[in-house]
Parts: structure tokens; C-alpha cells; sequence
């Protein structure tokens, strides 16, 4: 079952305008906030146990503690650099809701004591950034940014920014790079954004759904939100489904929901006469779950790390038996191969060499042994990198061929004699 | 200073230092590229992991600071089999052309593979193609292909020339270093780019496909091609110097040289060199032995003391010899000669302050401090004496002066005004004229000239005093110009003594010919 | 040089405004290398000294830039830049057939220009409309559950 | 150890060695002279020898399908050579492509011993031993073979093409 607590009025047309958003509880918390210590909301995420949606869950209130305890400018982002294949869940949530990413941004930023913030938009979303620049305006015109908010004395100026296609500038470093006017290339690490990030100042950066989230753990209290999902994954997420499902789009719902209840119940199944194969549970990092386990997992971040994936940006990608694997990975790899930075050797080169390979099998002109080997590059990419975007292109790798290997290794079989002699021999 | 362990050795390192810095201190091998004590650190060819105790995850020791107690290592059998993948990664879109690569025989790749490498390539796909044979600028030509992004030439472009010609375009396997179009790489410091260069993408111009280095050999000097006094090694074989590159020296010049420093080896080759003793003037030359040469000049120059008195001689120093060779050639001139009549011939006085901020500095001359230093010693005369030109100028005019001696620039490139000067101290009767090159105004001499060939820097042991008053000596490296004398060598046979010709080095046979075969008679 | 490129004055005082808008000079390159894309149609290498020369930053700097991110145009596109998505949900609800399909009906390659110089059809990766798909973005503009035949059909309302 | 046998009585006495000599030579002319076809030596030099393809003879520089020489002046044939006989000058070509080649090769096949590793260490199949034995010559110079003699010999017939084509290579991504 949906728990509407971010979406409860998307279906309104005119949520995304200030008035309208006014009219259904919008900035009711802000003046709330701003009158509470900065400690105290920082302290009030902490208990509501918030963790970051974007991809790689940590608790937001921890990441928030990490700002080192000085008076150098620090600077809030907002990663809307939404680039998962799977994930569309942040656009949905940017041009509905526009104000609401804002109050919660106002919010975050003063409980961090963040003069500056930043909105860093993909740049293939044009209309979000349309509608988010309008709606900074509109907040800027009533008073919410700006000097002075609400006679608060809190000063907070916010702008967009627009990524210009790359994927991984939705990696923080990255994205740190990119707004500094750079390739967005991730950065080393140590040290971490927050203590030295953007601009070498401390910067915290929070995807837009959790940013959202604060203002709604403001409202009711941490031990509120808390009540939905599990007791380590507390709070309700925005699922994107899509793939072969009957109803695909995005959900909200409390984690800890199972994985059948999502693709049956809430998206209404298969198409009729398919059966389900696999499903990527968070976005096509995530290793792929075979049907079994797919039936019996909860979307929360224990239990799918338990099954060895993980929940990620929440991107569900359902997968029938009119797929073929051998095409999907093909296609996941080829695109980890177009969006490598180039930084890191093993990535630069590791995803390479395994797109290079899975064009290969699919083409039938590998071997059987190719399987092995693309298994073990994809080991050595592992935690061997910069960012994780190595770990994002070897696990699923990792995952699809072991998991369906007897399909791959028919495929080689089925395909192996049709190309004759290749540069193999 | 923290105390860590690095394969069961214990070392002690500065605070702050970083585990490849550990490493490096404890003298113990570890693989890595992108890594350059000169420039920041990028850490991503990922080669240098090590595994330390309490960490689940290997790091690179290039940017992990060490902490006190700290225990690593880089031999288990993890981390070995990940520099052994590392290494592949960077080897499966590299070109295997090491017969034309300019790099082989001092390649990363090369050497690093043979001692942590996989040994076992699994790479059956096609290789990226790349642009290669790109004309970076007047000085470096790239091969994209054999490039392995390990970012050192674009880092030292944006920090320490600071010149932000070179990036890195695209992304991916894709990613190509370059410049844009219409700034190509044109700076003093290009060259070292070829230097850090670990693999054979960037090459120099001006060494490319001339020799492989395995057929050279490297000798420490001092660059001779400003104050500055950069520390270097020359490359060399058989037939004379190839290169030079810089040595490393925090004091001096940290791991850099310009490239006009680079270009201080092309004088001492044969070609421009001056092989014999030449005594006479226009159309009237007569080849010498160099000793005999000397020994005649010597002759001469006592001769007109005696006759003339001591000021009819007068001695014209350039700031290109060593300190010992001054104090030698001083002890004679104001010893034996008796003379106070010493010049400092300072080529560009009005640029002798010039610094561009990194090295290159306008006082083209390595020795200008040392010079000041001897002539103050002798009591000949003290400080630059570029205004005194007119005492000489006028006492050569009235004949005054009857015999000049003269030791001539070595790099003759750095003194402007040489051929004016030449014709001017060639009013005097005669002219000794001691240095390493030949030179076209001499040899339209007018007056009786004495020519004596000297060494270079490189052919001699000694000491130069760069500008921060700093001594630095070096050593002998090669000999091209066997019987060429020292400043010293020559002092002694000026004032009529003789020289131990058996300690002095033979030559090193020339360039290698085939030169037997021709020369067997018909049968 | 950047004698032959050239930039309106509107253009030009975009840079210069961006300039001052971000902390950091360098933020403003990307808003102008799009600002150029808007002008122009694509990025040419001419501009990245005509920009250095406006912004102060070194020419390499731009070129890194401009060469990292996928959505600059480096070489000319037709008036209308179809770009379809191949990614994985896209794909499995019949994206590659899409994009297939127009480049038959457009009788274009990949990234090509079509005869008429209005249509340029290319593959890319995941737009961020999974839910949706197959889709495709024409210049700015998403078109969302398309098949072949409506994609034909919208380009055509849209002039292509 | 071998002894040595002392000469005895009828060793010393000569007469029958040398009519047995003469026998035998006289029995082999008679031979010789009715059966010449199965006569194992050669009339040198209107006939000639004709060695194993495997025979290591003169060098030969290969040349690539354009005719131009196949080195790329690596100068690993030089520095294997065991009598240091081959002297390279490498340049850099105009074409990108061929990048570097040689301007001068020289082989002193004086101190030449034949051993073969220059085509051992040859990486592109440059060098071979090709089958010519006949290296005789009126003048020391001529024993220093240059590019025209080692690739272009008239006994070469334009050249010999080389396995390996770098532009090929170059193509298959090698």
C-alpha cells in the first residue's frame, strides 16, 4: 500500500506554484524551523533516522554532523543530477513539487548554518529547471531566500545549476567538480565534502528526495516519520518502477514494503501470458535479483543488502521472460563504457573491456571462458577506484552472470557458429 | 615523526608525509605512475595500493597520509594480484609499438610489467584507436594511444609552468590529452612534460629517433645555461651528448629545467668544436698541437711583460668556467705575469637581473658569481666590470695593451655581442683566444691569432658558483675533445710548465663507423 | 583564431553576467558553452578561444569542459535533434526499434544530419523517463510511451 | 689416448701405396667418366649448389606491399648482434603512418658470423637470412651493404614483401 507523504498532493496541478503550494501546508514549517536550534533539527534527522535516497543510504543526520565546527562558509547542494537508468523519481518530485524541495532545502540549510545553496539539475530535464528556477524566484519575491527570512536573521541565497550530461556528476565529488566549472571528475577522497568540498569549503550534498524529506520530519516530529518502514530504514520512498510492469511509474511507500507487493499490488503485475525472470531492485548498479529471490525480499537497505543488493536510488526495473539477459547487461555495460570519467584506470579501462565483451557474446563471438573472465575483471574493478562508479559497472556484471549464467552459456551455443572465424582465433 | 611498518621494516617519516613517501624512505619498490614528487597528487592509475592492518579495503598509498604505528604492506597476495590487473588495465589499450617508441629501454610500462606484471594477457578485443604522431608544439609530439592518462603533464602545466596548454578531452577510453588549436604547447618548460611522461606519448623533438637510450650513458653535471645552475644529467655515448635532463635538487631546481638549459649540450659536440690548436690569421692558419699552441702563446705573453711591462697584456674572462680554473689562470696572469689588467667580460649586462619566476634567469652565464669571487681573491679587480670596457677599449686604441688572452665563451649562443667584441679585442697585436668552439669572425682574424681549444663543462671536474652563492661541483662525465685543455691545463703551459699528459682522460673513439672495412686496400 | 566566431551581444553579455553569478568564475562555463548551443546549433572549436578570450580561462579549460559533457553538440545536428534513449527500460519496451525506425524513415545513420538538414537522429543513454518509455527528446522537449508510428507522427506536428 | 703407430717395414716400402693410389684414381675416372649424372661434385660455378630454405646466408632487408623497406629502426637487430656489424640512422618519416624508419642500414659483412639473431630479434620481419652464399668482392668497401644492396639487390626482384604490415596491424587493432 502507498503511503502518500511527499506525493499527497502531486495530483494537484497547482502544488507546483507557490500559491497553491501555500494552500496546501506549503512553508507552514519553515517559520517553525527557523525559530528551533540548528542543532536541534540536526539532531531531530538524526532520531528520524533519514538516509540519504540518492543511491547509497547514509544517515543524513550523521553525514550533517561530519561539518567541521568552524565559521568558514559552507554551502548546501541539491543532487538533482538524477542519471541511474531506472530512476526518474526526482523529476517527478521537481516539477510537482518545486516548493517543497525548497522549504526542505531552507530548512537543511539552516540546521547546517548554509548561507549558499545550489540546485544541480541534469541537463537534459529542462523543464525541472524551468519550473525549480521559477519557484526560487517566487521564494525569493515572498520573502523565503534572501536576507533576513522570515525576521529570522538567517540569510539564504539559492540558485540552480545545470550538469550537461554526464552521469557522473551524480557522484557528490563529481558533482562538486562539475560545479566548480570542471570535468565532473570525483574528487579523492580523503578529504570528504564536508570538510572540504565545494570550493575546498565544507559542503553537504543531499539528493532531492531526502532534502524533501527533512521538511516532513520537521513537521511531525522524528518519532512520526520514524513510524513508517522498518527500524533502520526508517520513512517512506518514492520507488520509480518501469519495465514490463502493467502500470509502471513512481510510488511511495514505506521501505520495508515487499518487492511482490510493489510489482503485483501497487503496479498491477506482468502483461498477460509473461512471466517474471528478474528484477533490478535499485537502479542498474544494483545486482540483479533472480525471480525466487525477488519474491521473498522487503525494499529496505538490510534486507537487500542481505540478498547482496542493494536499494540505491529505489529504481525497480522489472524484467519478464521476453527479455533476454545477454541484452540487458549488453546494454547496462555499454552504458557504464559511455559514462566512465576516464579518471580511474580500472574503470576507465575495466568497463571498456567488459562492454567490449558483452557486445562480444552477444554477437556470439566469444567463448565460454569469456564469462570467467569478464566475472574477473569485474572483481578487480571492485573497490579499486576513486568513486564507485567501477563498483556500479562490475556488480551488476558480476551479478547477471552468475546468476544467469546457463542463459548466457546457451546463447554462446546457440550463437558461437553463425559469425565463422573472428579475431579470437 | 610517526613510526610505521612497511613489510616488516620500520621506518620513521615526517608527519603528514604519505605512504608512498614511507615507502620511498624506506628504499623499498612500489608500482606506480600518476604519481610525481614535483606535483599534486591525482591518484588515479591506481597501481600504488597497499593494505593496511585494520583496513578492509586496499589504498593508495599515494594519498593516504601515515599515522603513527601504522602497519602496511604491498606483498600479500591481494595487493599483488591487483597491481597485476592494474597493470593490465593500463597495458590493453596501449600499442604495443615499443620497437618505434622512443620510451623503451626507460619506460614505466616496460619496467613496472616486468616486475609486477600479470605475465598472462587476456585482452582478444580490439584495441581504441587513437590520434597518433600530434604536433603539440615546437618541442613535443604526442601518440594519444600510448598515453595512459596518468595526468602528469596536464598537472604540470596547470602548477608549475602554469601555462594551462594541455587537457584532457573526452572521457572514458576516449580520453585524449591535447592542447586547443591555435595555443600549442610553447613554453621554457615544455620538455619536462617528456620527462614525467611515463610512457612514450610525449616525446621531445629534438631527441626523438635519434638514439635509443640504451646506448647511452648518463653523467651528473650542472646546467651551464644561466646562474641558476640547474643539476642535470647528460645522456652520452661514443659519438658525443644526446640530451641533457634535470636531477633532481629541492635546493636548485626542484625536478625541473627549462628548455633552453636543454639545448646546452649541442656546443660541445664535435661538430662545433675546435680540434686543434690554430696559430696565425686570415688565410694564413697553421694547425698545432694544443700544447705547442699554448706553450708558444705563453711564450709570447711573457715576452712582452718583459718587454712592455705588465700592462701591455690584459685578460678577458667570461663567467663559463669553473672556480678552480679561475683561481689557476688568475695565479698566472696576476703571479706570474705580474698584471692587475683582468676583465669580467659580462655578455647582456642589462638583463643580469632578469628572472621568469620558475629558473631561467637573464645572466646566462653559470660561473658570474665565482668569477667575482676570484677576481676579488686575486686582487685583479672587483665586481662586473662591463662599465670598465672602455679602459680596455681605449688602452687597446692607443696599443697600450699589445696582447689580450682571452678565455671565450663555451656557448657561445649566450653572448650576443661576441662578434662585436671579437673585432674589437682584435685591435690588439695579438690575441690569444682560448674556448672550446670555433668561430667564424676569428678565423678572419687580421691579427696574429693564437687559438687554443678548450673543454667543456662536461669533459672537466670543478665547481660553479650559481647565483645564490651556492657551490655546487661535479665531476668529469665524458670527453669528446681528448686533447682540449682545462683553464688550468692551459695556465700551466702559458706560464712554461708542463702538464702530466698520462692522468689526462682519452677520448671516447668517436663516432662508431664502419670505417675498417674501407679502409682495405683493393685486393 | 576567434576572428571568423563570432557571438551576439546578448550572448556575450550572458557570459559576462554568469561570470558574476556563481562563486567561481569556472562555473560559468557550461551555461555559456549551452548559450553557444543555443546560438549556433553546436559548439565549434572556434569558440572555446573566442570563450577564453571573453572569460579569462585558459583555452584548455573550456575544451575539457566542453569535450566531458555528452549534451554539447561537437559536430552540426539538424534543427531537430531526436535524441531516443537505448538505455534498459527504454530497450526493453522497444526503444532500440524507435530509434531504428526513424533513422529508416529519416534515412539517416546514427548522429547523422538527414538530406533536408531538419533531422538528426541519435542514440543515447537514460534520459530519466524509464516510466515512460519508449521516449525521446526532440531539442529540450521529452515525448513520452511513444511507438514508431507516433514518433513519426509528432515529429511531423513539429515541423521535421 | 691415442697411440700412434710406428712405421714398420712394409709401411716404409712405398711402391705398392702409390700403385695403389693411382688405382684407385684411374678406377674412379673410368667411373666417373660413363656415369656423370651420379658424379657428386659440382662444375662451380656454371653449376651451383641449392641450399634449404633454411639456409643463413646474405641478409635481405624485407620490404612492405608498397615496396618501401619494412624497418622501423628499432635497432634490436643492432643491439643483439653478437659482432656488432649493423650500423642504423633512424629518421622520422612524413608519413605518420611509418613514423620511423631507417635512412641508413649497414651491415659490415666482413665481421658478419652469420649467426642469425638479427632475425631473431627482429620484430616485424625486417631482417632475414636469405639463401645467397656468394659474397665475394674486389674491394673491401663492397662488404658493407647498404639498403639498396640488402632490399634492393637485383637477385630480389624488387624485394622480398614482409609477413607483417603495420597498417594492417594497425587496423586489427593490435
Amino acid at each position: 500500500m502507498e503511503i502518500k507523504l511527499l506525493t499527497e498532493h502531486y495530483s494537484k496541478n497547482e502544488f507546483q506554484g507557490l500559491d497553491g503550494y501555500k494552500k496546501n501546508g506549503g512553508y507552514a514549517v519553515l517559520p517553525k524551523a527557523l525559530k528551533m536550534e540548528p542543532k536541534a533539527i540536526i539532531e531531530e534527522v538524526k532520531a528520524s533516522g533519514l538516509r540519504g535516497r540518492g543511491g547509497a543510504g547514509f544517515p543524513t543526520g550523521m553525514k550533517w554532523s561530519f561539518l567541521p565546527a568552524n565559521n568558514e562558509p559552507r554551502y548546501l547542494l541539491c543532487n538533482a543530477d538524477e542519471g541511474e537508468p531506472g530512476t526518474f523519481k526526482d523529476r517527478l518530485m521537481m516539477e510537482r513539487a518545486p516548493h517543497q524541495l525548497i522549504e526542505g532545502m531552507i530548512i537543511s540549510a539552516f540546521a547546517i548554518g548554509s548561507k549558499k545553496s545550489y540546485i544541480y539539475i541534469r541537463g537534459e530535464y529542462d523543464y525541472s529547471k524551468a519550473v525549480v528556477k521559477k519557484a526560487i524566484d517566487e521564494a525569493y519575491k515572498a520573502g523565503f531566500l534572501g536576507k533576513n527570512i522570515l525576521g529570522s536573521g538567517f540569510d539564504h541565497d539559492m540558485d540552480i545549476y545545470s550538469g550537461a550530461g554526464a552521469y557522473i556528476c551524480g557522484e557528490e565529488t563529481g558533482m562538486i567538480s562539475s560545479l566548480e566549472g570542471l570535468k565532473g571528475q570525483p574528487k579523492l577522497k580523503p578529504p570528504f565534502p564536508a570538510v572540504q568540498g565545494y570550493l575546498r569549503k565544507p559542503t553537504i550534498v543531499n539528493n532531492v528526495e531526502t532534502l524533501a524529506a527533512v521538511k516532513y520530519i520537521i513537521r511531525d516530529g522524528a518519532a512520526a516519520y520514524k513510524k513508517h518502514g522498518t527500524e533502520k530504514s526508517a520513512g517512506t520512498k518514492l520507488f520509480s518502477v518501469s519495465g514490463n510492469v502493467v502500470k509502471p511509474g513512481n510510488f511511495e511507500v514505506p521501505l520495508g514494503i515487499s518487492l511482490k507487493d510493489i510489482i503485483f499490488n501497487i503496479c498491477g503485475g506482468l502483461k498477460p501470458g509473461r512471466k517474471l525472470k528478474a528484477v533490478i531492485p535499485g537502479g542498474s548498479s544494483a545486482p540483479v535479483l533472480t525471480e525466487a529471490e525477488a519474491m521473498k525480499v522487503t525494499m529496505d537497505y538490510e534486507a537487500l543488502a542481505q540478498m547482496g543488493s542493494m536499494l540505491g536510488s529505489g529504481a525497480i526495473i522489472v524484467i519478464d521472460d521476453s527479455n533476454s539477459m545477454v541484452d540487458i547487461l549488453q546494454t547496462t555495460m555499454h552504458f557504464y563504457h559511455h559514462e566512465s570519467c576516464g579518471q580511474c584506470t580500472p574503470c576507465r579501462e575495466g568497463t571498456g573491456w567488459l562492454s567490449k565483451i558483452m557486445h562480444d557474446i552477444l554477437d556470439g563471438h566469444a567463448e565460454v571462458k569469456d564469462i570467467d573472465l569478464a566475472i574477473k575483471i569485474s572483481q578487480q574493478m571492485m573497490g579499486k577506484t576513486i568513486c564507485a562508479l567501477s563498483d556500479a559497472a562490475a556488480m551488476p556484471a558480476i551479478s547477471f552472470l552468475q546468476k544467469f549464467r546457463s542463459e548466457f552459456e546457451q546463447h554462446l551455443a546457440k550463437t558461437s557458429h553463425k559469425s565463422g572465424d573472428h579475431h579470437h582465433a | 615523526m610517526p613510526k610505521v611498518k612497511i613489510n616488516g621494516k620500520e621506518v620513521e617519516v615526517a608527519a603528514g608525509s604519505t605512504i608512498i613517501q614511507a615507502f620511498k624512505a624506506s628504499g623499498q619498490e612500489i608500482c606506480h605512475y600518476c604519481w610525481h614528487p614535483g606535483l599534486s597528487v591525482a591518484g588515479v592509475c591506481r597501481l600504488c595500493m597497499v593494505q593496511i592492518e585494520g583496513m578492509p579495503k586496499l589504498q593508495i598509498a599515494c594519498n593516504t597520509e601515515v599515522k603513527e604505528g601504522m602497519v602496511i604492506n604491498n606483498t600479500s597476495p591481494m595487493v599483488k594480484e591487483t597491481v597485476q590487473w592494474g597493470l593490465d588495465f593500463h597495458l590493453i589499450n596501449h600499442p604495443l609499438d615499443c620497437p618505434i617508441c622512443d620510451q623503451a629501454g626507460e619506460c614505466g610500462l616496460q619496467d613496472q610489467y616486468m616486475q609486477f606484471g600479470k605475465y598472462d594477457p587476456q585482452m582478444a578485443e580490439a584495441k581504441v584507436k587513437k590520434h597518433k604522431v600530434i604536433d603539440l608544439g615546437p618541442t613535443v609530439v604526442l601518440d594519444s594511444e600510448r598515453c595512459i592518462l596518468c595526468s602528469r603533464c596536464v598537472r604540470f602545466t596547470d602548477e608549475v609552468s602554469k601555462t594551462n596548454e594541455l587537457g584532457i578531452f573526452n572521457r572514458g577510453d576516449r580520453s585524449e590529452i591535447g592542447c586547443v588549436e591555435g595555443k600549442p604547447l610553447n613554453n621554457n618548460y615544455s620538455l619536462n612534460t617528456v620527462d614525467i611522461c611515463p610512457v612514450g606519448a610525449l616525446t621531445s623533438k629534438d631527441f626523438r629517433f635519434r638514439q635509443r637510450v640504451w646506448y647511452l650513458k648518463e653523467a651528473d653535471s650542472i646546467c651551464p645555461g644561466c646562474s641558476t645552475g640547474c643539476n642535470v644529467k647528460v645522456s652520452y655515448n661514443e659519438e658525443g651528448l644526446w640530451r641533457i635532463k634535470p636531477r633532481e635538487n629541492k635546493e636548485v631546481n626542484g625536478h625541473w629545467m627549462c628548455d633552453t638549459g636543454r639545448d646546452s649540450y649541442k656546443f660541445v659536440n664535435l661538430k662545433a668544436r675546435l680540434l686543434a690548436g690554430k696559430i696565425g690569421k686570415r688565410d694564413s692558419w697553421q694547425d698545432v698541437a694544443v700544447a705547442d699552441a699554448a706553450r708558444s702563446a705563453g711564450l709570447k705573453l711573457r715576452e712582452t711583460v718583459e718587454k712592455h711591462g705588465a700592462d701591455s697584456v690584459a685578460l678577458v674572462l667570461t663567467g663559463q668556467y669553473t672556480n678552480e680554473e679561475y683561481a689557476d689562470i688568475l695565479k698566472f696572469f696576476t703571479g706570474t705575469l705580474k698584471s692587475k689588467n683582468v676583465y669580467h667580460w659580462l655578455n647582456n649586462p642589462e638583463k643580469v637581473n632578469e628572472f621568469d619566476g620558475l629558473l631561467f634567469r637573464g645572466d646566462r652565464n653559470p660561473n658570474t658569481k665565482g668569477l667575482e669571487a676570484a677576481m676579488k681573491n686575486s686582487g685583479a679587480a672587483a665586481g662586473p666590470t662591463s662599465g670598465k670596457w672602455e679602459t680596455l677599449q681605449s688602452q687597446l686604441a692607443s696599443k697600450k695593451v699589445k696582447v689580450v688572452l682571452v678565455a671565450g665563451p663555451e656557448n657561445q649562443a649566450t653572448f650576443p655581442d661576441l662578434n662585436e667584441k671579437i673585432k674589437m679585442l682584435q685591435q690588439a697585436e695579438t690575441l690569444v683566444w682560448m674556448t672550446a668552439g670555433h668561430n667564424a669572425t676569428l678565423d678572419q682574424a687580421g691579427s696574429e691569432t693564437w687559438q687554443i681549444p678548450l673543454k667543456t663543462y662536461i669533459e672537466k671536474a670543478g665547481s660553479f658558483t650559481n647565483f645564490q652563492g651556492k657551490v655546487q661541483s661535479f665531476k668529469a662525465g665524458t670527453t669528446i675533445v681528448p686533447q682540449a685543455l682545462t683553464l688550468s691545463e692551459a695556465a700551466m703551459l702559458l706560464s712554461g710548465h708542463d702538464i702530466d699528459w698520462n692522468l689526462r682522460p682519452k677520448g671516447l673513439g668517436g663516432p662508431k663507423t664502419n670505417y675498417s672495412i674501407t679502409q682495405r686496400g683493393t685486393l | 583564431m576567434s576572428t571568423a566566431f563570432t557571438l551576439s551581444k546578448e550572448a556575450e553579455e550572458f557570459v559576462k553576467s554568469e561570470l558574476k553569478r556563481y562563486e567561481t568564475t569556472y562555473s560559468a562555463i557550461i551555461p555559456s558553452l549551452f548559450r553557444v548551443q543555443k546560438e549556433k546549433g553546436w559548439v565549434p572549436p572556434e569558440a572555446v578561444p573566442h570563450l577564453s578570450g571573453i572569460m579569462g580561462i585558459p583555452e584548455a579549460h573550456i575544451n575539457e569542459v566542453l569535450y566531458f559533457y555528452t549534451m554539447f553538440n561537437k559536430k552540426p545536428v539538424g534543427k531537430f535533434h531526436v535524441q531516443v534513449c537505448t538505455n534498459i527500460s527504454c530497450s526493453m519496451n522497444g526503444g532500440r526499434e524507435l530509434a531504428n525506425a526513424l533513422c529508416k524513415h529519416y534515412n539517416v545513420k546514427d548522429g547523422e544530419i538527414s538530406g533536408d538538414g531538419k533531422v538528426t537522429v541519435s542514440r543515447v543513454e537514460c534520459l530519466g523517463s524509464c516510466g515512460t518509455a519508449p521516449m525521446m527528446q526532440v531539442n529540450d522537449q521529452y515525448i513520452e510511451n511513444l511507438t514508431p508510428e507516433l514518433a513519426i507522427k509528432k515529429l511531423k506536428e513539429l515541423g521535421a | 689416448m691415442s697411440l700412434v703407430k710406428r712405421p714398420n717395414a712394409t709401411a716404409e716400402w712405398f711402391l705398392p701405396g702409390i700403385i695403389f693410389g693411382l688405382w684407385f684414381t684411374l678406377k674412379k675416372m673410368l667411373w666417373n667418366l660413363f656415369n656423370q649424372k651420379k658424379m657428386p661434385t659440382l662444375n662451380y660455378p656454371e653449376e651451383k649448389y641449392e641450399y634449404g630454405p633454411r639456409f643463413k646466408g646474405n641478409h635481405v632487408l624485407t620490404v612492405k606491399k608498397d615496396g618501401s623497406i619494412r624497418c622501423t629502426a628499432c635497432m634490436l637487430c643492432a643491439t643483439n648482434c653478437p659482432a656488432q656489424c649493423i650500423k642504423i640512422t633512424a629518421a622520422e618519416s612524413n608519413d605518420p603512418s611509418v613514423e620511423k624508419y631507417p635512412i641508413a642500414y649497414e651491415i659490415d659483412v666482413l665481421r658478419c658470423v652469420y649467426c642469425g639473431f638479427c632475425e631473431e630479434a627482429c620484430p616485424v620481419d625486417a631482417i632475414r637470412m636469405g639463401p645467397e652464399w656468394q659474397t665475394a668482392a674486389l674491394n673491401g668497401s663492397k662488404f658493407t651493404y647498404d639498403i639498396q644492396q640488402l632490399a634492393y639487390r637485383p637477385q630480389l626482384k624488387g624485394g622480398i614483401v614482409s609477413v607483417l604490415d603495420e597498417k594492417e596491424r594497425h587496423q586489427a587493432g593490435i
